[in-house]
């Protein structure tokens, strides 16, 4: 689906779904090419969180969606930010794994705020996509601390 | 009628003497206590012992005598009383008072102390024993100044009637013990004796004999030994009061005089260890012995 | 009977006293005021007391037992604490106060409280602190280090100056003499804390009062028996012992680790080693054991293998035994011979090593498995993480495993004279002293504060001394380009620390654009590591359990393939050689046990 | 004719009794024919406790074996470690000793004028001297914490330093204790019954008072002066002056005197150290006391008790226990031979009196 022709709360759910189906196959891709043990471990635990998010979305009550969402803090520590980009076809250890994640989930994050800003017209729309962007911002986070709490173990 | 009131003057008696006794016991652990720079018990403290006593029981059982030891005691104490008019004249606490009861009193109040020996000397418990021993040995002692000072009176007053040498003190200057100084000195030494307090404790002290003959005797039978000697003292002191001091009228000037001479024992007791039984013998015999043959000496030649 | 009448009359005076004012209070209306250091009931803080039981120790009437509060404490006790209180027979205590004056901790004290009726006999036994938790309120006699028994100061170890360390290898630490370790030794209050969070679970209080008694032959053979690299353990061990030893809540713990390099120092080669500790080795069981990686677990599994009489063989990738304690560690800390005269000393015993003999290459895992009755894997974490910026590949922007490993091999690395060093860790101070050594200026690169650092704070110390700039709440952005592909500085940020909601360590948060450049010559990562399993066959992989890159195995070292042992940084997250030793003695125990139950 | 004999048994649980201990009395009427002492009802074998010990555990145990008294026993076996050690006591610990032990001597002696009159039914006077008593050991209490066993005099000095004011406390009691001398006086010996029941009792016999190794104030009684503060100093007490009373009597007249009259001396001494108090340390710290060694030998050292002389023989054998701590008490001599001999014909009531004028305590005899 197009980004253009995103007219109602529904296409844009299902738009949502269709990333998250992407993000999945590439991770069960890295499954399959990783060697190392834990990396294999992370890919499937990552695999796994967007299988979620896309039941998550699919099952979305679009009535109740205002309330739901998590208002609370997202701390940003800006690790991602200087991460080097790795490309899928290079990603192979665990370390590797987790800074395409974390880009990811970051430039996940970019793309729901600029398709907030883009519906901003459109108050429904503008509310998922602002929620989207806070939700990827903290999945973000999540992979920020993650790297902090293995790779950064001693820094 | 007066059947009813007469009973009723016994048990007022019993009762007076007894509270007085207590009371009298607890003034003395006062003082006792001021003295020697403690703030003491209350002045009850002697009934509080004696309810407790009296609710305990005894497991102990050393034979039929050592039950009658504490009744004889408390039997002889009140006989002791009853036959003593507490009061000078008027009808109440006059109580069995006869012509000749100093004679009766002499014998009836050793009663006590023998039903105590018979008590104790049955428990088998050496200590008890020997107490027993020096106690009597010291009966032997005090009592032969107690009576010279009894004769020293009886001669003086030509009677044996309690009643009639309380008659006889009319007045202040009558008393006994201005009129015979020595017999009163002889007497208030041989009370000193009967009290048992120091120097003269010897067959209770508790140095030697651990408490001698009550050594085997708790709860209730020392509850009766206690109500015994509360009832006892008053006699005593009731006897004296009335036979030196020229009784009293009312029970007010009793108490007051009582108490007066009772300061007697007790602060001697207060500031004296105590004698040796030989000694205590041996010094019975001789100081007022003396004193008591003096005051017959002084009687016969007054007359 | 003569009497005077001064005998008679003195005596009446007393009655004077009726009229003064009676010493005696009344009791349960008035009560005494006890002095300040009156010694009555005891009171126990809870919290401070870490049940070393000394107090029970030294109670010459055993009135004190140690004793859980609720049922499960010594289980669920966190480290350096029993979980046992002292309780008190107060049927048997003297109030002698010896138990306060040995209180390490100062936990426990005397109160003011002097009266104590009850009928229940069983209620003289006071637990202090449970039975009186108002106690506090009503200290006399308490503990104060200034009247303590023990000796609160450790003796001090000599060390060369920061100026002359940075001139050359040389050891820096110089260890004790006979009387400073005599002396160090009698601190020790033998109470066994330390033992319990020691991996291996050494015989610290024994050997320490070996060592007391001058007794250093029996020092070596208490520390053999559970430890094979007792001497590498004396120089480098990071040591939780010191950390929960009582006489540290108060003052300095006993130096545990230095006495027991002081111990082992005193053999001074291999044969001596063998002449002390006189090993009892079986004859041989015809059992082979293969071992992958000769690291301190390798070592320890080989050893205690070989002195039962198994066959033992070490495959190792590099040229020396040791690991990461002869690749890792500078020779300023540990110097070669010392490791080298263990494994002459473990070889000695009939561990065979084959060095250069890298799994996978050399030869394969699956001949290593025909070949043997069972296998040990203990390879450690040698692969670094990367810093992972950008710039990170540019030349002279290396690794400290690498940089480490290259020094101890006495390869040349040129590092310039400017290096940074990114990172906490022991490995990015080791990084930074080597490069220290070899003339550069340094700087430490760490995000967090100086008190997160997961370092030991004798090696921060160290390095301090030895010039070394340490730049904390510093985030690494990029590296910098010099335009020819060399490094030429690295940006980085400064970070301002935010708490944790959810209880973790407190985290750097960047501060936008406060950036600045530090010029460098070598940019040197020390982030983390992690292993290389490459070697295993995907089957076995595949059946081996790996739990967050780890193998996961039983309590005994054994994985889910039965005859494979696993050991080490790969299977503890403590990340250090002690621990490593006692997966390497538990595997000794598993590999008995399996290969006889077969 | 032979008389009946009685057996009484004084103690082990009597008033009259020093102590946890029984005199088995053979007695005819009120004399006693033979008398038997028998210990054995208080302590576990003290000495041999403190062979199982280390050192500084005996230090709670020795304190135990007087009850009265218990610091020249601390001060001995503290004495006896530190020669063994070759230890300094620093000077101001040494003074701080000589004042707690002349404290502990009032004390001891204020139980004694009580145990004395108490036992001949004077039974003001312990109400007196024990109270008075007390005021010491407040004394004792904010000094080391402990009122009756004080556990403070220890290998190397004392256990803490004096308190803020202890001095000037010190000296009011000392005034106040000479104050109530007078009344004591008044009381006790000015007394004719007192005096009749002490003169020419328990009389000890002269010639052989010093081969049968009596001491203290008994020895002094028979007019030998001997003290061991005099002829042999121990700590700082021959920078002190004080005499050293004696009597001729040799009876229990004798000894009360003699008592009475180095209770003067003690408070005297008292006051000089007060005066003479040098700052500085108070403890020259031992090692570790959970792996303390005492050096191998072996050591007697005396102290002059309330009682007469007071011995320690340490034995060590270089470990951190004791090999051998025996204690050479003067209650030892006097409770059980001397004791015995002084009983045989004497009268009932004296028992418990003589046993206090000798200074009979039972823990001791039975350490």
């Amino acid at each position: 689906m197009n980004t253009d022709n995103i007219q109602s709360l529904e296409q844009a759910i299902q738009f949502a779904i269709e990333r998250e189906t992407e993000a999945e196959q590439m991770y069960q891709k890295l499954i399959r090419l990783a060697e190392d043990p834990k990396a294999k471990e992370l890919f499937q635990e990552l695999r796994d969180m967007e299988a979620q998010h896309r039941q998550n979305l699919q099952t979305l009550d679009v009535t109740g969606f205002k309330e739901k969402h998590n208002q609370e803090r997202v701390y940003n520590m800006h690790i991602a930010d200087y991460l080097i980009d790795k490309k899928i076809d290079d990603v192979r250890t665990y370390q590797e794994g987790l800074m395409l994640a974390a880009r990811r989930e970051q430039m996940a994050y970019q793309y729901y705020s600029l398709l907030a800003e883009i519906y901003r017209d459109n108050p429904g729309l503008f509310e998922f996509f602002s929620v989207m962007a806070r939700e990827e911002r903290s999945h973000q986070n999540d992979m920020e601390k993650v790297y902090d709490e293995t790779v950064f173990l001693y820094n | 009628m007066e059947t009813l009131k007469t009973i009723s003057g016994y048990f007022a008696t019993i009762g007076v003497a007894f509270t007085v006794g207590f009371l009298f016991m607890g003034f003395r652990r006062i003082l006792t206590a001021r003295v020697q720079n403690r703030v003491g018990p209350p002045i009850y403290q002697n009934l509080l012992d004696i309810i407790k006593l009296w609710s305990k029981e005894s497991a102990i059982n050393h034979g039929l005598m050592q039950h009658m030891g504490p009744a004889f005691s408390i039997t002889a104490s009140v006989t002791t009383l009853m036959f003593i008019p507490v009061l000078r004249d008027g009808n109440w606490f006059q109580n069995f008072s006869f012509e000749g009861d100093l004679i009766f009193l002499l014998y009836i109040m050793v009663f006590g102390q023998l039903g105590m020996a018979l008590g104790a000397g049955q428990t088998g418990n050496p200590n008890s024993a020997i107490g027993v021993s020096r106690g009597l040995s010291q009966i032997v002692g005090y009592e032969i100044p107690f009576v010279l000072a009894l004769t020293a009176l009886m001669v003086y007053h030509e009677t044996t009637s309690l009643h009639e040498i309380m008659a006889a003190q009319d007045s202040i200057g009558g008393w006994n013990i201005f009129v015979n100084p020595l017999a009163f000195v002889a007497g208030i030494i041989a009370f000193l004796g009967m009290t048992h307090y120091t120097p003269f404790d010897v067959p209770f002290a508790p140095a030697e004999l651990a408490s001698g003959p009550p050594s085997e005797f708790g709860g209730k039978y020392l509850g009766m030994m206690m109500t015994s000697g509360s009832i006892f003292a008053f006699a005593k002191l009731t006897l004296f009061v009335n036979l030196f001091l020229g009784g009293a009228s009312n029970l007010l000037e009793l108490l007051v005089k009582a108490l007066a001479l009772y300061l007697i024992p007790v602060i001697i007791g207060i500031v004296t260890p105590r004698f040796r039984t030989e000694q205590a013998i041996l010094f019975f015999w001789k100081w007022p012995t003396i004193i008591g043959i003096l005051s017959i000496l002084w009687v016969v030649w007054m007359r | 009977m003569e009497f005077s009448l001064k005998g008679m009359l003195n005596p009446l005076l007393a009655l004077q006293q009726a009229g003064k004012r009676p010493h005696t209070i009344q009791f349960p209306f008035e009560e005494k005021k006890v002095a300040e250091r009156y010694r009555g009931l005891h009171f126990n803080d809870l919290e401070a007391c870490i049940g070393c039981g000394t107090c029970s120790t030294i109670c010459q009437n055993e009135a004190i037992d140690m004793v859980e509060i609720n049922p499960g404490d010594s289980e669920n006790a966190k480290p350096g604490d029993s979980g046992l209180r002292p309780r008190v027979d107060n049927g048997r205590c003297c109030w002698c106060a010896l138990c306060v004056e040995v209180c390490p901790s100062g936990s426990l004290s005397l109160t003011t409280h002097y009266n104590y009726v009850s009928e229940d006999a069983n209620s003289f036994l006071w637990t202090p602190g449970v039975s009186n938790p108002d106690g506090h309120k009503e200290l006399s006699f308490v503990s104060d280090t200034s009247h303590s028994l023990l000796d609160y100061a450790r003796v001090p170890m000599r060390e060369l100056e920061g100026k002359e360390r940075i001139k050359s290898f040389a050891e820096v630490v110089l260890g004790y003499a006979d009387e400073e370790a005599k002396k160090e030794a009698a601190r020790c209050i033998g109470c066994s804390i330390c033992t319990e969070v020691c991996p291996v679970h050494m015989h610290i209080p024994e050997y320490i009062s070996a060592i007391e008694h001058g007794n250093n032959e029996d020092a070596i053979r208490i520390i053999y028996d559970n430890n094979p690299i007792g001497e590498t353990c004396g120089k480098v061990c990071t040591r939780r012992c010191e950390e929960v030893c009582p006489l540290g809540a108060r003052g300095e713990a006993i130096a545990i680790r230095w006495l027991k390099r002081y111990a082992t120092e005193k053999a001074e080669n291999a044969e001596i080693i063998r002449e002390i500790v006189n090993p009892d080795i079986k004859p041989p069981n015809g059992k082979k054991v293969g071992i992958i990686g000769a690291g301190p677990s390798g070592l320890t599994v080989a050893y205690y293998l070989a002195l039962r009489g198994f066959d033992v063989t070490i495959y190792e990738a590099k040229a020396k035994a040791g690991g990461m304690i002869m690749y890792g560690i500078p020779k300023y800390r540990l110097p070669l011979d010392s490791l080298d005269k263990q494994v002459e000393y473990m070889q000695s015993v009939g561990v065979k090593i084959h060095f250069n003999t890298k799994v996978g290459e050399q030869i394969s895992f699956t001949e290593i498995e025909k070949n043997h009755d069972a296998v040990f894997i203990g390879i450690g974490y040698e692969v670094p993480y990367t810093i992972g910026i950008d710039g990170e590949n540019l030349e002279n922007s290396i690794q400290a495993v690498n940089f480490l490993r290259d020094i101890n091999a006495d390869k040349h690395v040129d590092i310039g004279n400017r290096v940074a060093v990114i990172g906490g860790g022991n490995v990015a101070i080791d990084a930074a002293r080597v490069s220290r050594r070899l003339g550069a200026e340094v700087t430490i690169l760490y995000r967090r504060r100086e008190e997160d650092m997961p370092a030991d704070w004798e090696e921060i110390e160290g390095a301090k001394h030895e010039g070394v700039i340490i730049k904390t709440q510093a985030i690494p952005l990029n590296v910098v380009d010099d335009g020819s592909g060399r490094v030429k500085g690295i940006r980085y940020g400064n970070a301002r620390m935010v708490t944790d909601e959810k209880g973790g360590r407190p985290r750097p948060e960047l501060i936008e654009g406060d950036e600045h450049i530090l010029e460098l010559y070598t940019i040197i990562g020390a982030i983390g590591q992690e292993a290389d399993y490459s070697f295993i066959p995907e089957d076995i992989k595949e059946k081996i359990g790996f739990k967050s890159g780890r193998i996961v195995t039983n309590e005994w070292q054994q994985t889910s393939v039965p005859h494979i042992f696993a050991g080490g940084d790969i299977v503890n997250r403590t990340a250090d050689a002690i621990s490593a030793v006692a997966d390497g003695y538990k595997a000794v125990k598993g590999i008995e046990q399996f290969i006889f139950a077969k | 004719m032979r008389e009946k004999e009685t057996t009484l048994y004084l103690g082990p649980q009597h008033p009259g009794i020093t102590g946890n201990m029984m005199v088995k009395l053979k007695v005819t009427g009120d004399t006693i024919v033979r008398a038997e002492t028998h210990v054995g009802y208080l302590h576990r074998g003290f000495e041999k406790l403190m062979e199982v010990r280390n050192w500084m555990q005996v230090f709670p145990i020795v304190c135990r074996i007087c009850v009265p008294e218990p610091d020249p026993n601390e001060e001995n076996l503290a004495r006896a470690i530190e020669i063994l050690e070759g230890r300094e006591v620093p000077e101001r610990a040494q003074y701080i000793r000589v004042m707690v032990l002349e404290l502990a001597r009032l004390a001891s002696y204020l139980l004694w004028f009580g145990g004395q009159s108490g036992s001949a039914g004077l039974y003001t006077m312990p109400q007196w001297s024990v109270g008075d008593r007390d005021y010491i050991l407040d004394l004792f209490e904010e000094l080391t914490g402990g009122r009756v066993y004080h556990m403070y005099i220890w290998a190397g000095g004392v256990r803490r330093d004096l308190p803020e004011g202890f001095a000037d406390k010190v000296l009011r009691v000392m005034d106040y204790l000479e104050k109530r001398l007078k009344h004591y006086d008044n009381l006790m010996l000015d007394n004719s019954i007192f005096q009749k029941r002490a003169q020419g009792v328990g009389v000890i016999d002269r010639e052989k008072a010093l081969d049968w190794g009596i001491v203290g104030p008994p020895l002094r009684g028979c007019g030998f002066k001997h003290d061991v503060r005099i002829d042999d100093p121990y700590l700082v007490y021959d920078k002190l002056q004080f005499e050293v009373p004696t009597e001729t009597g040799c009876d229990v007249w004798a000894r009360a005197l003699v008592r009475r009259r180095e209770f003067e001396q003690s408070i005297s001494i008292i006051r000089q150290i007060m005066e003479k108090m040098p700052g500085g340390e108070f403890y020259n710290k031992v090692p570790n006391p959970l792996h303390w060694k005492v050096p191998a030998g072996d050591v007697y050292v005396k102290t002059e008790s309330a009682r007469g002389e007071f011995g320690y023989y340490v034995v060590s054998d270089g470990s951190d226990k004791p090999r051998r701590v025996h204690v050479r008490g003067p209650a030892y001599v006097h409770g059980i031979t001397l004791l015995e001999h002084l009983l045989q014909g004497a009268n009932l009531a004296d028992v418990s009196f003589i046993m206090n004028s000798l200074g009979t305590c039972p823990p001791e005899m039975e350490r």
